[in-house]
């Protein structure tokens, strides 16, 4: 059923109970032709563009729980393509256009909402690190502009000017950039992906890849062995699990991220920011909550849970940026799986064994990649060779040295 | 997390800095395939659901590096050593 | 000409030295200790040992303890490290040390490094107990124990003194020098409650 | 306005009154009062609206599960919205306002949305607003975010301070009920370090609220006695008022004392608030258990209430929340709410028991008081305006009924507070015996216990409370008596009831955020089957209260709607904070000028003295310039500061370079796998600028390697990159290489450090020094390096250059380093000598290409910051092999370059890109950046570094520096990095 204020008004005035289900809760077939392992916004994603740029349906998004309960469930859902490297820069764009009409292309509101994103400024080596970013993004056409305390200040009047260790400089502003609403990208592509006629099979967890050879040719699962020509895996922070069932090892750590949301009040901050003199991140979602975050938990886990040192470090960077939250309160706390890799920048690539194919290591930012992470991913399967725009995402890149290091921080996951 | 320093006692893990993997032992720079052992080293990572044996630095503490056994599903700390005492993997 | 020895200069000049009321905290300057960090060289602990127990009738503390004989005291910072420190010697403590332990150790002078605070009063442990995330009870750490933690993301070092006649507990805190008024500042405002009160050098 | 207020004892001080205002109007209330509690008493029930449909709200709990009452509490830069009434301890001038409708309470425009309720159904803004696409960010969500949220943040500074705390304990007991006094108790009395902390200011849980015997005496009295005795007891910490909140791992626990809520502003020096880190060798769970209500039509109805918290509120507070109050109850507990409300004397028109049948002895002591008894029936509806007004019940045989009450006391069962027990990842346990979750797994070294634990009656909470108390004090080495109280049998059984079939309106499952059975039904058709979808889809759950009181109802509804058991529904994982948590009090004193520690140089004093402008290099704080009165701006002032050092001599406080000592036999062979130059050739005596790689290739950091003695080293490292060379060092020497002899000390802190710079600095040294050292050129050369006494006390002296000037640095003990500067600047008086800071600095390094932060940024190689004749081909270093893979050794790279601008008197601007003359802007012709700029007031025009692909070969070609971001368009020509002195001859002079 398409979603409209018409079909909303007709539901309403039969009780509602013409709703169908958003997506097929589908049983597995013993075979596909491309199994996409890992149900959250990458792997749904991917299944979408198959069935629709490239015709493929045959295809099964295998969940180990329900879907978008990983990482598309807890991020911060900030969306930007404000990046420095040229290989990062054009791709993130890439994604950012796909956000702009994605409402349309999926009938589903997703909430993408353009409100800005302002990365904040406090010493001039900053800042110049900043316009650095800023002109690559403006000679590759995406918006970004740079302002002063001045201009920060009009638009952001709640921040600390007056009492701060590391006064407010300044800030690189992108107004495309902004939030989504994480939960309705993975039902929307889920929704539209199981239009299409792609099968969304849930609680399905792949506990062994099946092997002929140095060829892939299916998953072991919970629910059965599934065969396939292709199997990709999409599965966020643990990328180097799956790998370890082909004996592989990845560029990549898991790590915690921890985020957070205060009680709901009215608006009170128009824009996305981030403080450049501590870890602190901060929206305000529709519902009101303030979302925020800030550092790494910095050690290996696979527990989906963090530690007070890390919320402690968050909220103080909170109050140097906006001491007048100071009487809010904190709601709830959690944290989320991610495949640090070693540059800081992902994977999607095929990996060394035949029919397998990777698309990992998206680190804190993987959001916002969804789409065209989805994109390049469905591209490569489809067409066995890269997307244009992540050709650089190669899992090589390692040992040939073309690193992808936006911060410059070496093979150290912890401090990108 | 609470980690126990050998030399300084139990502390939180705030006062460390972690480091990663403590199985990833500096390659021999000599070797004929020393480019190749040393992206090993430095890239790939076994990035175990399990017991991981992993490098801490107690910087606000005795400044020491240590090898800790760690469960990274539950944090339970399972075994620390100082890292110059343990025999190298 | 400026006499350049004009000093020694006081880290913690000009800072306030009251707040609140009452003395349930007393913070006194400790100034002009010689401090030198020992450091055994490989495979010569055992000399190490023998020499400073010949020269100054001090066992090197195991472990983060503390032991002290007249003006001296030794101090276990790290495996086989050792702060000394020496009352009203300065930079020529260290000196002097180099010439007597030099063989076996590495000695180097910190005398200016640390800034160091004697604390005291009814409300010590808890004033403490807002900065360091060390258990401080009195049979958790003892007299003489040492701590190297962090307060208030500054590494510090704590360690217990014997008690005051009538039982009060007094401690030593050491800061880098650079962070000498931060340090004041945040046991200031710890114990304001109880009230400070500081006496510099 | 009719008092409520009983007469009688509860746990209220009446001998005082204390006046505060709700809506700008007055009331009054005692000490020991909560603000629910007062204005209930002065018979306001109407304190809220929800979330979406603006519901006329009261109150439902009289505790921290409290999902309606809702309220501002205080005013101006202390306002502080989303309070919960129920936990608000009542002070004097207190001021509170209820939130979120418009204009007033009892006439909220908002209410409109409840006309438009059949369109806000769960989902409805996913399924629309989709077109015009731009009308989302300017009309839609502009509308959706104005009327979402629920209080108002101030918008001004928090006045009020914060503190942390650290405590360790044997036991941390969480919860002073009944079961946690009793693990107290006998853990506290064998001599145990316990802390209990309770979020009540007053001890007791239950026991408050019921009516219970304890040993003979009531339950509230035992309370009060075993306060007193835990507080004589010295090794037990009481803390009341103090929330735990969160478990972490290795047993630590956060707690939040609300020290100064209950006073209107805090005490000097005392903060509002404490944040407790308490690690506990072990803990029990004693948070009790919650009651959860019963679905039906209206259920949101002011004077619908809790029943437990209706005897909370008569019999703690001795207040009648109603005047005609009805039961409906599918436990036996419900019972004692309208036997306490008869004791009381207030009307109890009925009792509703779902169940068909029921315990005869609470049938009999119903008769007794002549109460009229239905069981096997069920409320469907509630029927007034603001307030409950009148009930309707559907008998056991079908027929409707309607009963006047003015209140209805609902008791759908409890369920143990299990919120605490999964913090760490574990699961709480399907319990048939009680229809409710048991905590599962717990926390290594937790116990729960009480009702907690699903010992919902008081003999059982004691019992546990105490074996618990004893486990834990022997588990600290301690002997423990296990104590046993005489308590009265407590019946305890119930029927699963969660939801009323047939209800009549709107039936709400989750209060705050108005999601309804209507809404779960739309879930379950669409798929949203899991616990987790349908809290993410509905919202169910997600509330102030977390679905405190809802999650249950809403996870057995869907369950019955996809013919499920409970059982099998799971939970939503409870995640800290256990309640709502003032942010400013997680980061106490880290906010303001005191987030970070701030580090003075040896100078600081000095320099302030003189007017220095300071800047942030990470924690330091370091003189940025010293402005002259008279000086146009901050350029002339550094133009000044150049030209004086170039022409005559200046002084730089470089103490903040990180110094690492380096001693051991092994030192140099140490060095020279540290470094990627050969440092083991250096003599005694001599200084030699090093770069040290990662082991990845790329350059870490650079500095100066002096040799004070054959095993003896003195690195000095950036100022930004002090603690990560440490850190880099020690690995190196205890995980890398621990069969060394090695040591490595520190001493940034020991050495105040000063520059001194320019062509007298050598006569400058020699009047200052006298004869401490020889500095004359032959004696102390160019990378020259001494230890000397300077009168009496330990210097150092260095020849080497930042500036590219004939320089020293002259280091002293750190506590001396002010006099040093200041007898410097005193010497130098005739010869001019000017002080100078890190831009005039920063100036200097540029004219003389010396790579720096903006340079060595963790992507370049030594190659591409042109060092790569630096790196030593004769041995081994970290780095060196990584260093040689095809990407880091690619002739393409970008290379360090200098620029100038072609127009002479253009500026150059950092972070402009390099294109070619004449290409497009286009990322695919970016060829570089430019890292570094200064006007160079010795050249007269700009003067930049930065970096270009194949810069080396390309000097002398024209580029464009684009900079669209601040709107420059400038040509430039690329040019040697060094720009002054090329030949390197005034260094050496
Ligand atoms: C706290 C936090 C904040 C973040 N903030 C942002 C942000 O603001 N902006 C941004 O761009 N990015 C952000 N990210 C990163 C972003 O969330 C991720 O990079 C991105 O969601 C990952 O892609 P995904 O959605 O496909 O992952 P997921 O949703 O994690 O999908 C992976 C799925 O694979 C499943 N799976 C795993 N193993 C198996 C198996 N063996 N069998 C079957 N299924 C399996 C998992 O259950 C999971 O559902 C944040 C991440 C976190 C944790
Ligand atoms: N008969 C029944 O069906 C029934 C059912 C439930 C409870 N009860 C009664 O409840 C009582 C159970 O005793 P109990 O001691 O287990 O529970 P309790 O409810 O009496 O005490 C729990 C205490 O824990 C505190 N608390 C909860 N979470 C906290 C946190 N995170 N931090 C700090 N404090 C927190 C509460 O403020 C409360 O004071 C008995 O009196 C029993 O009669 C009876
Ligand atoms: C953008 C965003 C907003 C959220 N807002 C709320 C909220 O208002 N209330 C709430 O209880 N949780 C909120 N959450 C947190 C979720 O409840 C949940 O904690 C998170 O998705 C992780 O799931 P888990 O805690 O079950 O592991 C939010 C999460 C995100 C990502
Ligand atoms: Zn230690």
């Amino acid at each position: 059923m398409r979603y409209s204020l018409a079909s909303l008004l007709r539901q309403a005035c039969s009780g509602h109970r013409g709703w169908e289900a958003a997506w097929r809760d589908a049983s597995p077939k013993s075979a596909y032709e491309v199994l996409i392992v890992g149900g959250g916004g990458h792997g749904l994603a991917a299944a979408y563009y198959l069935a629709k740029v490239h015709g493929l349906t045959d295809v099964a998004v295998l969940e180990k729980d329900c879907i978008g309960l990983g990482n598309a469930g807890r991020n911060t859902t900030i969306i930007r393509s404000n990046y420095l490297l040229p290989a990062n820069n054009p791709f993130y764009e890439l994604s950012m256009k796909l956000w702009e009409g994605l409402e349309q292309e999926l009938n589903y509101n997703a909430m993408v909402s353009q409100r800005g994103v302002l990365n904040l400024f406090h010493s001039d080596a900053q800042r110049d690190a900043f316009v650095r970013r800023g002109n690559a993004m403006r000679l590759h056409g995406v918006d970004a502009e740079l302002l002063d305390a001045r201009q920060v200040r009009r638009m952001l009047p709640i921040l600390d000017f007056e009492n701060a260790r590391f006064p407010i400089q300044g800030g690189l502003l992108q107004r495309r950039g902004g939030t989504a609403r994480h939960d309705a990208v993975v039902w929307g592509y889920a929704r539209a992906a199981s239009g299409l006629g792609v099968d969304i099979v849930q609680r399905c967890e792949v506990t062994g890849l099946l092997r002929e050879g140095a060829r892939i040719t299916g998953v072991r699962t919970t629910r059965g062995d599934i065969r396939a020509a292709k199997v990709a895996v999409s599965v966020a922070g643990h990328s180097s699990r799956v790998a370890a069932m082909a004996g592989l090892r990845l560029p990549i750590e898991s790590h915690v991220l921890q985020a957070f949301v205060s009680e709901a009040i009215k608006p009170v901050l128009p824009c996305v920011v981030t403080f450049g003199a501590g870890h602190f991140y901060v929206s305000q979602s529709d519902k009101g909550g303030l979302v925020f975050g800030g550092d790494l938990d910095g050690y290996n886990s696979y527990a989906q849970r963090g530690n007070l040192p890390t919320v402690e470090d968050v909220c103080s960077g909170g109050m140097a940026l906006m001491p007048a939250i100071g009487r809010l309160r904190l709601l709830r706390s959690w944290g989320g799986i991610m495949d640090m890799s070693m540059d800081g920048s992902p994977i999607i690539d095929r990996a060394p064994l035949e029919g397998l194919y990777l698309n990992a290591g998206w680190c804190y930012g993987g959001f916002k990649a969804t789409p065209a992470a989805g994109l390049c991913l469905a591209h490569l399967l489809a067409r066995e060779e890269s997307h244009e725009l992540a050709r650089a995402f190669r899992l090589d890149r390692f040992a040939t040295g073309h690193l992808l290091d936006e911060k410059g921080q070496g093979p150290q996951p912890n401090l990108h | 997390m609470r980690i126990e320093c050998p030399f300084c006692g139990e502390r939180d893990h705030s006062e460390f800095a972690y480091f990663g993997d403590a199985a990833c032992a500096r390659p021999a720079p000599g070797a004929a395939d020393a480019q190749a052992r040393f992206v090993e080293a430095v890239y790939l990572r076994e990035n175990p659901a399990g017991a991981h044996r992993e490098l801490w630095y107690h910087e606000f503490g005795c400044r020491s590096w240590l090898q800790v056994t760690r469960d990274t599903r539950t944090h339970e700390i399972l075994e620390v050593r100082l890292a110059r005492e343990s025999t190298a993997p | 000409m400026v006499d350049p020895t004009c000093g020694p200069l006081c880290a913690f000049a000009g800072l306030p030295a009251i707040a609140g009321s009452g003395d349930g905290v007393v913070a006194k300057e400790r100034d002009g200790l010689g401090i030198a960090r020992i450091t055994a060289r490989d495979r010569q602990l055992a000399a190490l040992e023998r020499l400073v127990q010949r020269r100054f009738h001090l066992l090197l503390p195991k472990g983060a303890r503390r032991t002290g004989c007249g003006e001296v005291s030794l101090a276990g910072v790290g495996p086989e490290s050792w702060l000394m420190t020496c009352e009203n010697a300065g930079n020529a403590f260290a000196i002097g040390l180099r010439d007597s332990l030099g063989g076996p150790a590495t000695v180097v002078d910190l005398s200016d490094a640390y800034v160091m605070l004697r604390l005291a009063g009814a409300k010590v442990r808890e004033t403490l107990a807002k900065l360091v995330p060390v258990d401080l009870h009195e049979r958790s750490f003892q007299v003489d124990d040492v701590a190297q933690t962090v307060a208030e993301h500054m590494a510090v070092t704590l360690w217990r003194l014997g008690d005051l006649a009538g039982g009060e507990a007094v401690f030593e805190i050491s800061v880098g020098r650079s962070l000498a008024r931060s340090l004041h500042g945040a046991i200031r405002e710890s114990a304001a409650e109880f009230g400070f009160v500081f006496e510099p050098a | 306005m009719s008092s409520h207020r009983l007469s009688g004892e509860g746990a209220i001080q009446r001998d005082r009154t204390l006046s505060f205002t709700f809506d700008r109007r007055g009331y009054t209330g005692h000490p020991g009062d909560t603000l629910a509690s007062a204005l209930l008493a002065s018979g306001v029930r109407l304190l809220g609206r929800s979330f979406k449909y603006h519901r006329p709200r009261g109150l439902l709990s009289a505790g921290s599960e409290e999902p309606n009452a809702l309220v501002e509490l205080r005013a101006g830069a202390r306002r502080e919205p989303n309070t919960r009434a129920t936990m608000i301890e009542l002070f004097d001038g207190l001021t509170a306002r209820s939130q979120n409708r418009w204009p007033s309470l009892a006439f909220d425009a908002g209410a409109v949305n409840s006309l438009l309720s059949r369109l806000f159904v769960a989902g409805f803004y996913y399924k629309t607003f989709m077109w015009p696409a731009a009308w989302w960010e300017r009309l839609y969500e502009p509308a959706i975010r104005r009327a979402a949220g629920l209080g108002r943040a101030s918008r001004e500074a928090d006045p009020d301070t914060y503190e942390k705390a650290h405590a360790f304990c044997d036991l941390l007991v969480i919860g002073g009920g009944p079961a946690g006094l009793a693990a107290a108790l006998t853990a506290g009395r064998a001599g145990a370090r316990v802390i209990l902390c309770d979020e009540d200011f007053l001890l007791g849980g239950r026991l408050n609220g019921d009516r219970h015997q304890i040993g003979g005496e009531s339950g509230a009295l035992w309370a009060r006695r075993s306060e007193a005795e835990l507080r004589s007891l010295p090794e037990v910490r009481l803390l009341t008022r103090t929330t735990v909140f969160g478990v972490y791992d290795g047993s630590t626990f956060a707690a939040l004392e609300r020290v100064s809520d209950h006073v209107s502003v805090p005490r000097p020096h005392q903060p509002r608030q404490r944040l407790w880190k308490i690690v506990a060798r072990r803990a029990v769970l004693a948070a009790g258990a919650l009651e959860h209500p019963i679905v039906f039509g209206g259920n949101d109805r002011p004077g619908v209430m809790l029943a437990s918290a209706v005897r909370t509120y008569v019999n703690r507070f001795r207040v009648a929340p109603g005047r005609r109050i009805a039961l409906f109850t599918a436990c036996d507990d419900g019972w004692k709410t309208a036997f306490d409300l008869l004791e009381a004397r207030i009307d109890v028109p009925v009792i509703i028991d779902a169940r068909r049948e029921i315990p005869p002895a609470l049938r009999a002591q119903g008769s007794r008081h002549g109460v009229r008894i239905m069981t096997g029936a069920h409320v469907l509806g509630t029927r007034g305006g603001k307030g409950v007004e009148a009930i309707e019940v559907r008998g056991e045989d079908g027929r409707v009924s309607r009963v006047r009450a003015d209140s209805l006391a609902v008791a759908g069962g409890w369920s143990p507070n299990t919120a605490l027990s999964t913090h760490l990842g574990g699961r709480p346990r399907w319990s048939e015996a009680i229809g409710a979750h048991v905590p599962g797994d717990l926390p290594r070294g937790m116990t729960a216990v009480g009702a907690a634990c699903g010992e919902l009656a008081l003999a059982g909470a004691l019992r546990t409370g105490a074996a618990a108390g004893r486990e834990a004090a022997g588990s600290a080495g301690l002997e423990a008596p296990l104590e046993q109280w005489r308590t009265e049998e407590e019946p305890v059984g119930f029927a699963r009831r969660w939801s009323v079939s047939g209800h009549r309106g709107k039936a709400f499952v989750d209060y705050q955020h108005d999601v309804t059975v209507e809404d779960i039904e739309i879930a379950a058709r669409e798929g949203f089957r899991c616990a987790e979808h349908l809290k993410r889809y509905t919202t169910l759950g997600m509330g102030t209260d977390q679905g405190r009181t809802s999650q249950l109802n809403g996870h057995a509804l869907l369950a019955t709607l996809t013919q499920r058991e409970p059982a099998d529904m799971g939970t939503i994982c409870a995640r800290p904070p256990y309640t709502p948590v003032a942010i400013a009090a997680l980061a106490a004193r880290a906010r303001g000028p005191q987030f970070k520690p701030c580090r003075l140089t040896p100078s600081h004093r000095w320099a302030e003295e003189r007017g220095a402008v300071l800047v942030d290099a990470g924690e330091w704080r370091r003189a940025r310039w010293f402005p002259l009165t008279g000086e146009a701006d901050w350029r002339s002032t550094v133009a000044r500061e150049v030209a004086g050092v170039r022409a005559g001599v200046g002084i730089c406080d470089v103490s903040t370079l990180g110094k690492i000592d380096v001693q051991g036999a092994d030192a140099g062979a140490f060095l020279d796998r540290i470094y990627a130059n050969m440092i083991a050739t250096l003599p005694v005596g001599r200084t030699r600028y090093g770069i040290m790689l990662r082991e990845d290739g790329i350059v870490l950091d650079d500095g100066t390697v002096a040799r004070l003695g054959e095993c003896h080293f003195l690195l000095s490292t950036s100022t930004i990159h002090a603690g990560r060379v440490m850190r880099h060092l020690t690995h190196a020497r205890q995980v890398l290489w621990p069969q060394l002899d090695v040591q490595l000390v520190s001493v940034t802190e020991q050495w105040a450090q000063m520059a001194i710079a320019g062509p007298h600095s050598r006569e400058l040294l020699m009047r200052v020094l006298g004869d401490a050292v020889d500095v004359s050129g032959p004696r102390f050369p160019y990378l020259a390096c001494q230890e000397f006494l300077w009168l009496g006390r330990p210097a150092r002296l260095f020849r080497i250059s930042f500036s590219g000037e004939l320089g020293y640095e002259l280091a002293v003990p750190a506590r001396y380093g002010e006099s040093a500067v200041r007898a410097l600047m005193a010497a130098g008086g005739t010869l001019g000598v000017v002080p100078y800071g890190t831009e005039a600095l920063g100036v200097m390094r540029i004219e003389k290409g010396h790579a720096a932060g903006a340079e060595i940024n963790g992507t370049t190689t030594a190659a591409d910051l042109g060092l790569g004749r630096l790196v030593s081909a004769r041995k081994d270093f970290i780095g060196r092999v990584l260093a040689a893979r095809p990407g880091l050794a690619a002739a393409d790279r970008p290379a360090l370059i200098g620029l100038t601008p072609v127009e002479r008197s253009a500026r150059l601007s950092t972070g402009a890109h390099l294109l070619r003359p004449g290409a497009p802007a286009t990322l695919s012709h970016d060829e570089g950046f430019i890292s570094s700029t200064a006007f160079s007031p010795t050249l007269r025009h700009w003067v930049g570094l930065g970096f270009l692909s194949r810069g080396r070969e390309r000097i002398g070609e024209r580029m464009r520096a684009y900079d669209p971001l601040r709107g420059e368009d400038v040509q430039v020509e690329i040019a040697h990095p060094v720009f002054y002195d090329p030949a390197g001859e005034r260094v050496r002079s």
